[in-house]
């Protein structure tokens, strides 16, 4: 999702960049059914992404025991994201909020999606169609997050920490960065989500990793990901899911949603090539984990730069960062001793804030309307700063007063038998 | 009547079977179990970090036989799974008080 | 899919509702590539459903011995409602019956896609592309009833049921209500096939299991799901593939579809997270196998309403889901002992029967273009107890009759040693 | 994939197929929403077929001890073809060479992209949505061929191969057909890839086969498939998304897409029950293995023949690919005792070569501009024959250099504790 | 005490259980096994390639009981697994030299 | 030579293992097994209806050992096992007749 005024110049200068004609004749906006259809293609590629894609690359790297409790927190999540994005955060995010526009829009106002003509349009689409596609990334942010907690949370602190975070962290950011606030204000550069999603949710994974304390048998006795195979087969649903979270986020089907599909696989295939090399290098041995979690890094640096930057710029942002999210999630686990279980902060946050400086050097001016330059990286480290901060106070508070309500953590008992059966009474191979 | 436990390594099974099958051996029972031993497991890397894995995949076999075959099987088992590399695994032999088969009722000798 | 009035008017108001202009200049309809694009799209996805969507989260389901059994159900009877749609069935619901046009088509006129120039559009579509998008929900209704039957039918009989099935209910009745028949003519509403597709399947589901009779084991030594992961990445992937089944009904890239995504994302969360409270609540355990099954009630409620509602009302069609589905799961199998396996009734044929009723009530004239009403109630009922009837009785007829033919069940010794070594020679596991 | 002659008539004609206009008032080319839409999409559905689609079709198949080696083989095949695609293979296959035209595009002229205008248009979409279309084909194409050598090769050799793979044989071939070169000229049709996808990597995995010699275990100890599941799932995301493989490569939105979806869907359903219904008769027992590998066998058939035919032809089409891929799946390993594998020949080659021969007899003038004749027979088995003579010399030769660098093959002790520990150190499940 | 080692095909283990629970078998430990014997494996045919099955999935259950239990045990297997056909399985016995309860240290008898 | 044989909760595996390392036990064979005994197993509920889970998951260890370190062993298992809940386990003992190392032919305690 480019900022609004962004959306401004590329409606300004649309028949420069070949799009069809999207006013009519006596100059009013119209819905273009070719948008619509690419725009609602991403929101199912988007959704799919989630469910199941990240549920079975997060299912796959923990232990049999608790296979059904990963899958089960990302589902809840989704469902749950779902329902109170009607419920008012939508309203946050989208609307004009007034006095505090720059920092907050109103609960009211689309509470419900009331006050929205059911036929409204946003740009050359439908605005439910906009509603569903923002929908989808509202609930995907929280989900990866999932990562950071497995094998010891409770269920309930999930639900209770995702829903507050959902109001607190996550609408009012995105508000900043596309919503008209200050950061968009500002000129911050992010496509689709380095800082909104990647950022946010990177950040507050580490916070909750810390809070919660790490795993019992960490880091000696944790079992290795108990099927790689899911891993990979999630990690690819994300990788193909990711063209409706870039290529969608150009809200049109025209040349800048291509060329963000263009460098988003770029940078996705890159990054795997690059960590797989590194783990070859290192370990003598090439492995499944490591390269699909390269793409997943690539993808996530990717995202804020994906309408901005050009094929050569994504074959450098891919090797970036399959090399630094590497190096990140040895140097969080191993050096800093801290159990981010599933790597969301080395992986998302890592990639999107290193995506979100690089696409500050690297913009190219005829794709995107701004150019790359040391003035637009200050910026874009602005709110790479502001975002990771905000974020982590947030999610501290958050996740402090969870733990005063409800606590934490499961028994030891518990984690030890498994979260699958200790949880949710069920199991998750019976073969 | 004797009951042989072998412990050997995974690929070796269709050799043994084989060479069982020659001396006459007509039936057993093989289990997926893990092993531990002098051959030390080995270590998974998972994006930089260790997972020791400490128990290797073997397979045990489970035969029942007469007396007389107990040391042609253990030699034939001994030959066939013998790699010469560490965790090739053990044999043990232990005393079998009775021995039915359930379908016909018989007992002793003859039901093995 | 809407029927025909609806069809027209919105054809009459298209301006009113910000589409795109489907008429050329001399009034003759010509193709708009962006709502080809979006149905072709929308194939694609329901497709997905069926194959994997509805065989993994049936696979699942069943015991380990019986799951290549349950896949090849699936996918068996996918390829060959295909092939006789093509034969005929296809004819039937969408042609003009003239005389008996009331309650059939012509089987002839359009056999084999006879007699349609290559490139004739239906609507702003070709209408290959609706003889596509058409043929994957005649794919996936037979391939519901699945549930009722798995671990110790007959794979001959599987195929020859849904055959005839497909003849004898499923066209019939598609014709009633989406191609001109008596039920269209009622102003019966059905947007994509709470009567067509879940109504049909649902209630003939409930007359297999009755007439096959219950598996050996039931109720006390029924094996649990073998593997929940599977059962809820099918969730999935129906989830996602329903955006195209109810979003692609709207037979248009616009306002309309995007309304109905919106409805069936929120009808199904919602009725995910009442049926997960439920469980809570009554086990003290949320499942994860419980939560998607819930989702699944929720996508069948919505779907004949979703073309006709708002966000809030979706949300109401969501609790009414879960909570009704999962009340009539409990009476199914515990109350009345019937064998119906894996709740084809419950969910699918509850929720059809249910959100059919209450679109009667909810519908929003502004999107749909009619509104709730007592009148509307009654002929929603008429729609849902003839379908129902119609459904119980050719059912009943068919069954009986292949099962003089050739038999249904399999020996007690197959079922033990299961079906998928015994019928179908294959392993579902060589772990 | 039309050849460049048909894409040249059809815009001629578009008026008489209902197209939307493609040709602003003042004659130049516009970018078409829905064309745009429905290109980015099928590019999506492309990858998803690859990824994880054909992984997990081959990892299924494979023993449990190499799953993750069959999955890794395609996955890190896909990354380094994605990025040799931009580093120079598209320019091959789709620049003007010169004198060298007939042969050869230009490596140097969109080299990394360069020297296109980031939203220059090919036809109606954006150019960068044909460069990552045809991406999607570049990368499953030396995919398919992984089948061919799984459980015993080394994985640095599956890179090197398919690198020069692409390059020598796979770029040039398609621009001999798609990019305007000799093939083109005489008027061969390959609508999405007979020739250009199957033939090549049919006819190169049977070569790559042949000198890597059989699995040690083949015939007689060769392990079953270790997950039938797991190939019916990625079997049928691989038709799901061939929707997008056919279908998209009418490179618009229109009937000739929507025709290309229909006999694609019918010959896979009918080849599948064709495939089955001879196991049924042969073993006793219709196998779910079978099933879908008759699917399979059908979409590879219809390929090159889905924009040229109508539904009837497709049908036949389906009988044939089930019956010819079944007798040379077993003439291979049985008679001719050649270990490929998983049956790439079999399946895709000879699927792909008998399309070929058959659309030049079924192709219909209404709906792909050419009439099936003797005449174009003879075209399309010269295309046939010369594709295959050049994949085998051209393949025979890169083995040969890559075994003299590094060797084909693994140890026969590491082939026999299964590549998954030895190659790759992880093991695919810890359950 | 004795133990007792049952290989009984996979479909009767619950019957099995239910007959020793009536005469009093509070304990039992269960395995999946793999069995080669006299009933031979079956094909599996793959895309026209035959693939031999050799080994059958099995249960075997492990019961260790007193002495005077031995025989009603056996015959409660016998009885309860025999289906007639072949593959029905096997049942051996062995001397128990120590047996020991874990949570409450009960040695003998009293810790089965 | 003894062979003992322990049926544990699987979570206790690693515990045990260290503390038979630390006594000098350098080698054993794990199998994982279904225990039905005094814990009973539970109820899994999928959409309102009950499935009775019968069969609890355990862990079988195996260890031939020289009878001198008998009893020491015991007592390790005994101990680290031990958490006092119902379904701690057991641990059984047998006379071992021979042992062989397949790797050297070794046998008797040399073997172990
Ligand atoms: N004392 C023992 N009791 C039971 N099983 C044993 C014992 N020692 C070894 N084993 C089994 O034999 C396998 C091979 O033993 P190991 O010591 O690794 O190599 P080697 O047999 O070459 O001496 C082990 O993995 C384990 O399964
Ligand atoms: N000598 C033996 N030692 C150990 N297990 C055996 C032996 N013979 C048979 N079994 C086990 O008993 C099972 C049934 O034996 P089999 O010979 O097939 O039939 P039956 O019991 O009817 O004679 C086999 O699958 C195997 O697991
Ligand atoms: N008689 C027996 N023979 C073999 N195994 C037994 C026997 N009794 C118990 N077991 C095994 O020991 C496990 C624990 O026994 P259980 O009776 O549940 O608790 P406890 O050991 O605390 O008395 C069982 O799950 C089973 O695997």
């Amino acid at each position: 999702m480019k900022n609004l005024f962004y959306l401004f110049s590329l409606l300004l200068f649309s028949n420069l960049f070949g799009f069809t004609e999207v006013l009519a004749d006596n100059g009013e906006a119209v819905l273009d059914t070719g948008d619509t259809a690419w725009i609602m293609t991403a929101t199912a590629l988007v959704l799919f992404m989630t469910l199941p894609g990240l549920a079975l690359f997060y299912g796959g790297l923990v232990s049999s025991k608790n296979v059904v409790s990963a899958l089960m927190h990302v589902i809840a999540i989704a469902c749950l994201m779902s329902v109170l994005w009607l419920f008012g955060a939508y309203s946050i995010a989208f609307t004009d909020g007034g006095d505090l526009n720059k920092y907050l829009g109103s609960i009211t106002e689309k509470f419900l999606f009331n006050n929205v003509e059911w036929n409204a349009l946003s740009g050359t689409i439908p605005e439910n169609v906009f509603f569903i596609f923002q929908l989808t990334f509202a609930v995907i942010t929280p989900a990866l997050m999932v990562g950071a907690y497995v094998e010891r949370i409770k269920f309930s602190s999930v639900l209770l920490i995702s829903g507050i975070w959902l109001f607190v962290v996550y609408a009012p950011v995105t508000h900043w960065i596309w919503g008209g606030g200050w950061l968009a204000d500002l000129g911050v550069l992010d496509f689709a989500g380095g800082l909104v999603v990647h950022t946010t949710a990177g950040v507050s994974a580490l916070v909750i990793a810390i809070l919660l304390g790490n795993r019992n048998d960490f880091p000696n006795n944790v079992l290795p990901p108990h099927n790689p195979g899911l891993v990979m087969v999630g990690a690819c649903m994300l990788w193909v899911g990711w063209f409706g979270f870039n290529g969608g986020s150009a809200l049109a089907a025209n040349s800048n949603a291509g060329m963000a599909m263009v460098v988003t696989h770029i940078a996705a295939a890159t990054a795997s090539l690059t960590w797989m090399g590194i783990e070859w290098f290192k370990n003598g041995k090439p492995g499944l984990v490591g390269l699909v979690t390269g793409t997943i890094a690539g993808l996530a640096t990717i995202t804020p730069a994906s309408g901005f930057v050009d094929p050569k710029s994504a074959f450098i942002i891919g090797v970036a960062a399959g090399a630094i999210c590497y190096y990140f999630s040895v140097l969080i686990k191993q050096t800093f001793n801290i159990d981010d279980s599933l790597d969301v902060f080395a992986v998302h946050g890592v990639g999107g804030m290193l995506g979100t400086i690089m696409v500050g050097f690297l913009a190219n001016e005829a794709i995107g309307g701004t150019a790359g330059s040391l003035a637009q990286a200050k910026v874009q480290i602005t709110g790479v700063v502001t975002v990771a901060v905000y974020s982590l106070i947030a999610t501290f508070i958050i996740v402090k007063v969870v733990q005063t309500i409800i606590g934490l953590r499961v028994s030891d008992k518990d984690s030890q038998e498994g979260l699958d059966i200790t949880s949710h009474g069920e199991r998750g191979y019976h073969l | 009547m004797k009951l042989i436990i072998a412990i050997i390594k995974t690929f070796k099974l269709d050799d043994v079977q084989d060479a069982l099958s020659k001396i006459g051996v007509e039936g057993m029972t093989v289990t997926e179990v893990r092993g531990f031993g002098r051959q030390k497991g080995h270590k998974e890397v998972y994006r930089g970090s260790e997972y020791s894995v400490k128990y290797l995949p073997k397979v045990k076999i489970e035969i029942v036989v007469n007396k007389k075959l107990e040391e042609k099987v253990i030699k034939a088992i001994k030959n066939t799974a013998k790699t010469g590399e560490i965790g090739d695994g053990k044999i043990f032999s232990f005393d079998v008080d009775k021995a039915i088969r359930i379908r016909t009722g018989e007992t002793g000798p003859k039901a093995i």
